[in-house]
């Protein structure tokens, strides 16, 4: 894969730059920042994130294995304790809601990897050092052709630097 | 593309070990299963029980009535064997031959020749124990022998094997298997060389059946803890 | 552990007839213990066959031997319970005429006697200061050449053998023996008999000790009779006591009269606190011998307590069957007990509570202590050439006063036949270990008609190589053995040994023996003893000092004249008035106390005119204001060096000087304190000594596992007063104090069902409908029948007195370890002291006696107090709060209605502990049940002992009462082998077998049929705690008070 | 809006932060990589520092082995009291977890500003003091090499632990704590690991960087869904606290004991963890401030805030000591009744007085403003409330242990050395990781920082997109150049 990688040291020219290169439809845009800056993802028009549906889901996958580890334990050998029932549902709400959450949690971090295509062994394409401190990179993945277009409007906006990558 | 899955293989490598680790777990693993010591005397049972047909009960003469199932004392063994010494002749059990482990028996019961009895230098035969529960489980045989429990259900067919090795895996879970899923005679009849008949019920073979249980198929036993553990 | 295959062999010659039963009981190895920590897979061992299999005998059942008890002189009748050639358990003989059955905690701990690790395993001989172990051969020859000698020398006259008193044939047998080499009688020596009381039953009934008959009195007066403590016959007194008391409404009211409540005083509705040897005046002022208002003064009465003493006069007179009873050592000893049996003969008690007509012959011919002082003093003369003592102690049992020691080093030839390593023995020239009791053959005459048998239940724990006999000689067979080699003496001893001597002069023979074995007693009468040598008639009391205060000594209710401290069961047994235990403690009146500024556990050094000693205070409200008590028993020493006994690198066959590792060293023997001084009886003189007492500045915290002495209205062991037996319920339900009327039952229910939980009815919802309690075995129609029964226990606390003996029973059959001993503490920075491990509570017994006082709050003297005793084990909720809890079901409830301890399964959380309302669960905190470590309860060969049917715990777990859970499995057992149901009352548990007082009942609870589901129906039943709603299986029974006016009410 | 327009004398920032303003000392995104990787070289008092904990863990250690080998007799316990300094400990650890999450997650979600600087410190805090907690149910066991039956795994015995009992309970809400709060933990250093890894350049460190930092670009698309993600484990992990807490105080409430058997426990234990574990916050973080001169991160505002919520916390503890003895005054059971007036006056009056003094006096004088900003005293009053939350345990665990329904069996507890020991080794557990971790990872999260401050602007006031959002302070011409 091959394109343009344009630094900015200021948010605002690296967030016009983002719209105009949307509107050339030059190619797909990744823009790389420091902190998460919500501007981007007005500018970019990014979908809201799929992990919730991944937490819902197996959440309630916990709450239900929660109930059932201490029903079916109590059950399979059934021995009465201190004159209680054999499965009492109350205090086992207490393994429904700890299950829920750890399988809950752990599903939302691993969503977040698959979503976020990490972990990634290579972070050298179309990446910088800058972008980790204090600038702001925008990454076109442009077709060979159109790449001078997409080199224009960076460096139109300011970008510190300007430079083709394969 | 291929890097990446580099990554994604480390949970599959987890869910293995811990497949394994169960595997192990639910195995029953055992460290004395199938063990089967060197005896001092290799004494034979198949000739003892399948071709004289002598009842276990004649040398573990306590296994009805007692936790311990009784070890033959030596007396037992020369009151027989003081006829019957090391030089066999020709019969049905085989040709003519001179015995190694008789003539250790006689030995160690310090007897002479045939017909002597013991001598005052007689020394118990030191044999090395193969069935042992932990000192915190009381199996009472005189339970399971009287329920009529062949003795083959958990020793393995003993009258087939000329060294006698740990048939069970003697774990919890074996015990506990039988006790609830129940015992059945059936196949405790079999194992024991009964072809079962009309006739070769328990009761028939002498083994008594408790009146509290019916004649059900599977004989299920308590499972209570303090059943074992006390 | 389960048991290994019996592991025995054969001993040489096994033709000899008759002896044939009990010569193969010879244990080459033993079952390892078990240790419940031990893994799965281990080295399963070896097999040892016999190599003649024993008759009558299956390995891994018990055999039952009957046998006579030697513990003290009553000689109660024995069951003696053994397994795989090992005695395991005693218990009492319940065809036996004297004890019915009941055994008391010393009789119990015999066993320990039998197993004692400091036993002496071979003859010994002193050679200038160095003691060597020897043959049996060479022991008789030594033997014989010192009586040789003896004879030459002409001192054969002079001889003094002193032997622990004992009826039966073996004293006339000594004496034959002694007459023939030209020796005087034997002394039949034994320091805890009341010389006073024997001389007034010889005067007044003319026997030594008739039958007390509790039973048959209306009124039991005891003028410091402790009859309930080991003076006379312990255990009849006490069962006969208990059955009296169980009449209830009818039952005699009992006031004691003297300057300390024992356990027997403890035991009285009204106490009566004279000052010592005051007992005389108040005795002649109700046999109208001077005014009940003198008597106040007198007797060094508080005013506070004229009351209850015209209370006394007005129930003496109205007695038509009194039973008073006098054990006052004083000087004015036999005068008071005299005047006891006069108030006797005045009040229709000849005949009907005093029995001269069954005379108990156990205290015939004891000499009396002058007897013993003259024979010293013949010693220090040098007149004496040969001295032997068999059993006895004179050198730890006589004041140092009497300074034995000195007059002992003047004999020539010192021989001891005691098998302990005890002071007497030290300073012996030859040792020959005689026998245990439970070794040996012989015989006694508890009762007259009544002959009971001794025989050996087992072989000789300590084998010989010895050619003499198939055995190691008992002292009978060592003295017959020395007869033959002398041509002279030997045709009076024509029997090979000693056991076919007894055959000989046994009534039928072999075969009358035979037959009389089994129940071990026999109808018939041995030839009466030389009767008893004249007592003085005056006291020698010198001067006894002086002091503010007045020492009382008195004999150890465990521990006797000291010769129960080398057993650690005794030893680790808290005394049941003072609670405490493997140590010595002055008990002094709280407000004396205060007066001297003396605090629970400061050291005081008490002096008096003969020496001085120093030991911890303790408090007690049962103590004449004026008095200082202090038990005899501990402070056995050795005259040599004493290394400190380390378990872990020590040699088998060092010998444990000093009475043996669990005694030596531990508190004080108060007789230093006495002066020689005999009263008119013979008897050692124990309560007159003046006393005057200091601070150490030293404190130290008494291994008492007493936590609080007060209930706090809690309502634990509860009393009722004997007018409001058969009032009407009173509208409060609540369990409280005295609650008049019939008690609460809601608990019934509880008790009917395994899983309580269904009593419960609304609150019981979850175990209500398909909620699991119908699940497999906790089904009732299930076809395994667990849930049939509930198994349950009643204390009758009318009955209890709070011997103890419960405790002891419990320990020999559960396993229970000892931890008192100084080395089972912890290694690293930890005091090695006696009793540490009970000062901090890790006390092991599964079931304790509390002794809680109630009246007298503020511990004022004269003012009365009511003692109650209630023995306290595990309840086996119906609703237990120790189950859910845990969090592996190491402790649950089983469908039988157990409250199951898994000790394999336990990891050791101890949350059950803290959630259990009674604190009856205990920990090891050590490993006290593991071979190898310091801490080891059970050192060779006392391991011999542990029950095979009981897993022994390892270090980490929970343990605690299990209702004899293994009594319940063996009963099942037998049943389905018979192809029966389990009888009603078929079996019973160690303690309710054990108890003298019958207090304790165990069955089925479910089962109508069983004596204690009929029990818990009573009107004085009560649950401990019900409000806690645990439906517990253990139901107790008020305890009954008379004289109720008497008491201070007892309202918290 | 604006509060200090004019300049200031001298150009010298004054570091009195505005509520728009978070770090005024902080000028731009490189300044906040420079000083806080600046901090991980390790030092010479640091590697003294660590010598002293691991010194400690080695007592405790050694101490364990010999209570292993002789049996737990070596403790001090003395029947009835069966729990005594290890389940005090415990608690106190897990308390002291607490309030980390409460701090990272809880106020992430309330959007409390003063969480920024510190919540980095308080999350590693938690993870290695749970690691430290989780330790004692272990070791005070009778038979420790069997702690595993605790946990429910297929075996050949066929048998399962008790899911009735409180300490199972235990097992899955710690077990589950430690994962969850590791994992918030790890996800958070992400992208600090990140920049971590572009400044080094000893390839060896990068490459284990590399890996840790799981190859994150700070990409559009990482940070959409991270921030969602972040969201919600700060959701899960919120709730969780409360549980966890709760079900460890479960251990008590379920029991019959007298002064266990409470219904107040659960919130007056959560109350009682996130006030012992701001006083832990405080005993870190100050010094660390000092001694990483952080002071312009973890600000005046920031103590101040943390101050008030101590404060807050430590009145609803007083509140529910005072509940505790109202409820036995009320109740009308002498067993609790009996049992309360020997805590406060009688054999354990000593230990109660302790608790009461540092949790309930000393952090009244929170309410003047002069002390919550001045970090000496909030460092020694920190100190305080950690002897006192330790002391509330052990009031809590002892006397009540100690003085039950059975009169006979009351009891007294003195500690041994292999007690203090094995406390002493706690700590030295807990500080070894605290120390190792502020050596090698960012003790402040340094992406969080670069959101609350105000980016370089081209044009700083563009009428078309209003890029102010985050908080830029007019006063302040944003881009350094």
């Amino acid at each position: 894969m091959q394109g343009v990688l344009g630094a900015f040291s200021h948010l605002d020219s690296a967030v016009h730059a983002v719209e105009d290169l949307r509107k050339s439809k030059v190619g797909d845009i990744t823009v790389f920042m420091p902190t998460p800056r919500h501007e981007f993802e007005h500018a970019l028009h990014a979908p809201p994130s799929k992990v919730r549906y991944f937490t819902l889901a197996f959440g309630l996958a916990g709450v239900t294995f929660g109930y059932w580890i201490p029903v079916w334990i109590s059950d399979y050998w059934p021995i009465v304790v201190g004159g209680k029932a054999i499965a009492t549902w109350v205090p086992f709400t207490i393994f429904a809601f700890e299950v829920m959450v750890l399988i809950g949690g752990l599903a939302t971090a691993f969503a977040m990897f698959g979503l976020a295509h990490i972990p990634r062994l290579t972070t050298t394409v179309g990446y910088d050092a800058r972008f980790s401190s204090g600038h702001f990179g925008v990454w076109v993945a442009a077709d060979p052709d159109r790449t001078d277009e997409a080199m224009k409007i960076l460096s139109k906006h300011g970008a510190e630097e300007v430079r083709r990558e394969r | 593309m291929t890097k990446r899955r580099k990554w994604t293989a480390i949970p599959g490598l987890l869910a293995l070990a811990a497949g394994a680790v169960m595997l192990s777990a639910y195995s029953g693993a055992s460290t004395s299963q199938k063990s089967s010591p060197v005896q001092p005397i290799a004494f034979p049972h198949p000739v003892h029980v399948q071709k004289l047909g002598m009842n276990c009960l004649y040398c573990h003469n306590a296994a009805n009535k007692s936790m311990d199932p009784g070890l033959p004392a030596v007396s037992t063994c020369i009151g027989c064997h003081n006829l019957i010494g090391p030089d066999r002749p020709a019969s049905d059990l085989g040709p003519a031959r001179k015995s190694a482990e008789l003539a250790k028996l006689y030995k160690f019961a310090d007897v002479a020749g045939v017909g002597a009895g013991m001598g005052p230098n007689a020394k118990p035969i030191p044999w090395v124990r193969i069935h042992k529960v932990p000192e915190y489980v009381h199996f009472p045989h005189t339970r399971h022998v009287n329920a009529g429990v062949t003795c083959q259900t958990c020793h393995g067919q003993i009258q087939k094997m000329d060294r006698v090795y740990q048939f069970a895996s003697l774990n919890m879970g074996w015990c506990v298997s039988c006790h609830v899923n129940g015992y059945s005679a059936k196949e405790g009849l079999e194992a024991a060389g009964y072809e079962t008949v009309p006739g070769s019920t328990p009761a028939a073979q002498g083994a008594a059946t408790p009146a509290a249980v019916p004649a059900a198929d599977r004989k299920k036993a308590r499972y209570d803890c303090a059943n074992c553990h006390y | 552990m389960t048991a290994p295959t019996a592991i025995t062999n054969m001993t040489q010659d096994i033709k000899k007839p008759g002896v044939k039963r009990r010569e193969f009981l010879k244990v080459l190895g033993l079952s390892t213990t078990a240790i419940a920590a031990t893994a799965c897979s281990e080295d399963a061992g070896h097999l040892i066959p016999y190599l003649v299999s024993p008759d009558q005998t299956v390995p891994g059942v018990s055999t039952y031997y009957a046998s006579t008890c030697r513990e003290c002189s009553a000689a109660c009748g024995l069951i003696v319970e053994t397994r795989d050639g090992r005695a395991i358990k005693i218990e009492g003989n319940p065809d036996h005429p004297l004890n019915h059955g009941a055994l008391c905690a010393r009789g119990q701990s015999a066993l320990q006697g039998l197993y004692n690790p400091d036993r002496f395993r071979m003859p010994m001989v002193n050679e200038g200061g160095t003691w060597k172990a020897i043959t049996w051969e060479d022991a008789l020859n030594r033997l014989s050449a010192g009586l040789a000698s003896a004879k030459t020398s002409g001192k054969a006259g002079g001889t003094v053998f002193m032997n622990q008193h004992e009826s039966g044939t073996f004293p006339r047998f000594l004496d034959t023996w002694l007459g023939s080499l030209g020796m005087p009688a034997h002394l039949s020596v034994d320091f805890e008999a009341d010389s006073a009381a024997i001389e007034a039953n010889q005067r007044s009934y003319g026997v030594a000790w008739p039958f007390l008959s509790f039973k048959d009195a209306d009124l039991i007066v005891s003028f410091s009779a402790d009859f309930l403590d080991g003076w006379g016959a312990n255990v009849p007194q006490q069962l006969d006591f208990a059955d009296a008391r169980a009449k209830l409404g009818d039952a005699p009211a009992f006031v004691y009269v003297g300057p300390r409540r024992s356990l027997t005083g403890l035991n009285a509705d009204s106490w009566i606190a004279c000052k010592p040897g005051g007992e005389l005046v108040v005795a002649n002022a109700l046999l109208g011998k001077g005014s009940v208002d003198q008597a106040v003064t007198d007797a060094g009465l508080d005013p506070k307590n004229a009351a209850a003493l015209k209370k006394l006069a007005t129930l003496v007179a109205a007695s038509k069957h009194i039973l008073a009873v006098s054990g006052v050592r004083g000087d004015n000893a036999l005068d008071v007990a005299l005047a006891a049996a006069e108030l006797n003969k005045a009040h229709g008690a000849v005949g009907t509570t005093i029995k001269p007509a069954q005379p108990l012959l156990g205290f015939e011919g004891i000499a009396h202590t002058d007897q013993v002082l003259a024979a010293v003093e013949k010693m220090r003369s040098g007149a004496v050439g040969v001295a032997f003592v068999r059993g006895v102690n004179p050198a730890h049992a006589l004041p140092k006063a009497a300074n034995f020691a000195d007059a002992f080093s003047k004999v020539g030839f010192k021989v001891s036949f005691t098998s302990f390593p005890d002071e007497t023995s030290e300073l012996c020239d030859l040792i020959i270990p005689d026998l245990h009791s439970l070794e040996s053959w012989g015989d006694a005459e508890p009762i007259r008609g009544t002959i009971g048998l001794m025989q050996p239940t087992m072989d000789p724990v300590f084998k010989t190589n010895s050619r003499i006999t198939v055995m190691a000689p008992s002292t009978a067979d060592v003295l017959i053995q020395v007869a033959k080699k002398d041509a002279a003496t030997a045709p009076k001893f024509p029997a090979a040994d000693y056991r076919s001597m007894l055959i000989a002069a046994f009534p039928g023979g072999a075969a009358g023996l035979d037959a009389a074995l089994p129940k071990g007693i026999v109808a018939g009468n041995l030839p009466n003893r030389a009767p008893r040598a004249a007592a003085p008639g005056k006291s020698t009391a010198g001067a006894m000092g002086t002091g503010d205060l007045t020492l009382i000594t008195y004999v150890s209710p465990l521990l006797g004249d000291g010769r129960g401290a080398n057993k650690p069961w005794l030893q680790e047994l808290p005394d049941p008035v003072t609670k405490i235990c493997w140590s010595t403690w002055v008990e002094i009146h709280p407000e004396t106390a205060v007066r001297l500024g003396i605090d629970r556990g400061d050291i005081l050094e008490v002096k008096t005119a003969a020496g001085s000693v120093k030991a911890p205070a303790f408090p007690y409200l049962g103590v004449h204001k004026d008095t200082i008590a202090i038990p005899i028993g501990q402070g056995h020493r050795s005259k040599g060096a004493t290394p400190t006994f380390n378990p872990m690198h020590q040699d088998k066959n060092q010998v444990q000087w000093g009475y043996g590792r669990y005694s030596r060293n531990l508190g004080v023997n108060v007789l230093d304190l006495i002066p020689v001084g005999t009263d008119a009886g013979g008897g050692l003189i124990l309560t007159a000594t003046k006393a005057s007492v200091t601070k150490t500045g030293d404190h130290e915290t008494l291994p008492s596992t007493e936590g609080s002495a007060r209930q706090h209205g809690r309502g634990i062991a509860q009393a009722i007063n004997v007018e409001d037996l058969n009032r009407p319920a009173g509208g409060d339900e609540k369990a409280e104090e005295s609650l008049p009327g019939d008690a609460s039952h809601a608990f019934l229910p509880g008790l009917r069902s395994p899983v309580a939980a269904d009593a419960q009815g609304d609150f019981g919802a979850p175990t209500a409908e398909n909620h699991g309690k119908d699940k497999g075995l906790y089904d009732p129609n299930d076809i395994r029948g667990m849930a049939k029964r509930r198994w349950a226990m009643t204390v009758d606390l009318a009955r209890c007195t709070g011997c103890s003996a419960c405790v002891t029973a419990c320990n020999a059959e559960n396993n229970i370890p000892t931890v008192g001993a100084y080395w089972q503490n912890a290694t690293i920075w930890a005091d090695q002291v006696p009793g540490r491990n009970i000062a901090r509570g890790r006390e092991m017994n599964w079931i304790r006696l509390e002794r809680y006082f109630e009246g007298n709050p503020d511990a004022k003297f004269g003012e009365d107090f009511e003692a109650r005793f209630i023995p306290m084990m595990c309840q086996h909720c119906g609703n237990a709060p120790c189950e859910p809890v845990c969090p592996v079901y190491a402790t649950y409830h089983s469908p039988d209605g157990l409250n199951v301890q898994v000790y394999n399964r336990c990891v050791g959380t101890r949350y059950c502990s803290n959630n259990c309302p009674y604190k009856v669960r205990y920990f090891n905190w050590f490993g006290y049940g593991e071979e190898g470590r310091k801490q080891y309860a059970f050192p060779e060969p006392l391991n011999w002992q542990l029950n095979p049917d009981v897993t022994v715990r390892g270090k980490g777990v929970m343990e605690k009462c299990s209702f004899c859970v293994q009594r319940i499995r063996e009963a099942e057992n037998r049943a389905a082998l018979e192809h029966r149901d389990v009888q009603p009352d078929e079996f019973t548990v160690a303690c309710a077998q054990g108890c003298p007082s019958r207090a304790i009942t165990f069955g089925d609870a479910a089962d109508p049929n069983w004596t204690v589901a009929q029990q818990i129906g009573d009107k004085r039943a009560y649950h401990v705690f019900e409000e806690l709603n645990t439906y517990t299986a253990v139901v107790y029974l008020k305890k009954v008070n008379h004289l109720a006016s008497a008491v201070t009410a007892p309202r918290a | 809006m604006a509060t200090s327009a004019s300049p200031f004398p001298g150009g010298q920032r004054p570091n009195i932060p505005s509520a728009a303003v978070k770090f005024p000392a902080i000028k731009d995104y490189e300044q906040v990589d420079r000083e806080i990787a600046g901090t991980l070289g390790p030092s010479l008092g640091w590697f003294a520092a660590l010598g002293i904990a691991i010194l400690c863990l080695l007592v405790g250690g050694s101490c364990w082995t010999y209570q292993v080998y002789e049996g737990l007799g070596a403790a001090g316990y003395q029947p009835p009291v069966m729990w005594g300094v290890y389940i005090v400990t415990f608690v106190f650890w897990i308390g002291i977890g607490h309030a980390g999450t409460l701090i990272s997650a809880s106020l992430y979600l309330f959007r409390a500003g003063f969480r920024t600087s510190i919540y980095r410190v308080s999350e590693a805090m938690t993870v290695f003091a749970v690691m430290t907690a989780g330790l004692f149910p272990i070791l005070h066991l009778g038979r420790p090499w069997k702690f595993f039956w605790l946990i429910p795994y297929p075996n050949w015995r066929l048998i399962w632990p008790n899911p009735k009992s409180p300490l199972v309970w235990d097992v899955f809400a710690i077990l589950t704590y430690l994962t969850i709060s590791s994992t918030f933990l790890y996800i958070g250093l992400i992208p600090d690991i990140a920049i971590l890894r572009d400044r080094e350049t000893n390839p060896m460190r990068k490459s284990i960087l590399a890996m840790l930092s799981l190859g994150w670009r700070n990409s559009d698309r990482e940070w959409r869904h991270f921030t969602r993600a972040y969201l919600f484990l700060a959701a899960f992990a919120t709730p969780l606290v409360l549980s966890v807490h709760s079900v460890v105080s479960f251990d008590f409430a379920m029991a019959l004991t007298p002064g266990w058997h409470a219904t107040i426990f659960p919130p007056y234990f959560v109350a009682g963890a996130i006030f012992s574990g701001i006083g832990m916050v405080f005993t870190i973080t100050i010094p660390l401030r000092k001694a990483f001169h952080l002071e312009h991160y973890i600000t005046l505002n920031d103590l101040d805030a943390a101050a008030k919520l101590c404060l807050f916390t430590s009145t609803v503890v007083g509140l529910a000591y005072l509940t505790e003895f109202q409820v036995a005054w009320m109740s009308g059971n002498h067993f609790e009744q009996d049992y309360f007036w020997n805590r406060v006056f009688g054999q354990w009056a000593w230990a109660a007085w302790i608790m009461l003094i540092c949790n309930c006096v000393l952090p009244l004088s929170l309410w003047s403003q002069k002390l919550r900003r001045n970090p000496n005293w909030l460092f020694i009053l920190s100190l305080f409330i950690n002897l006192g939350m330790w002391f509330e345990r052990f009031v809590i665990v002892v006397p009540s242990l100690s003085h039950e329904f059975e009169p006979w069996q009351w009891g007294a507890y003195q500690p041994t050395f292999v007690d203090y020991g094995i406390l002493l080794g706690s700590f030295g557990w807990f500080f070894m990781w605290f120390l190792l971790f502020i050596k090698q990872l960012p003790v402040m999260a340094m992406a969080e920082i670069k959101e609350a401050l105000p980016p370089r602007m081209a044009h700083p006031f563009d009428d078309e997109h209003d890029l102010t959002a985050g908080g830029v302070d007019p006063s302040y011409e944003g881009g350094a150049h």
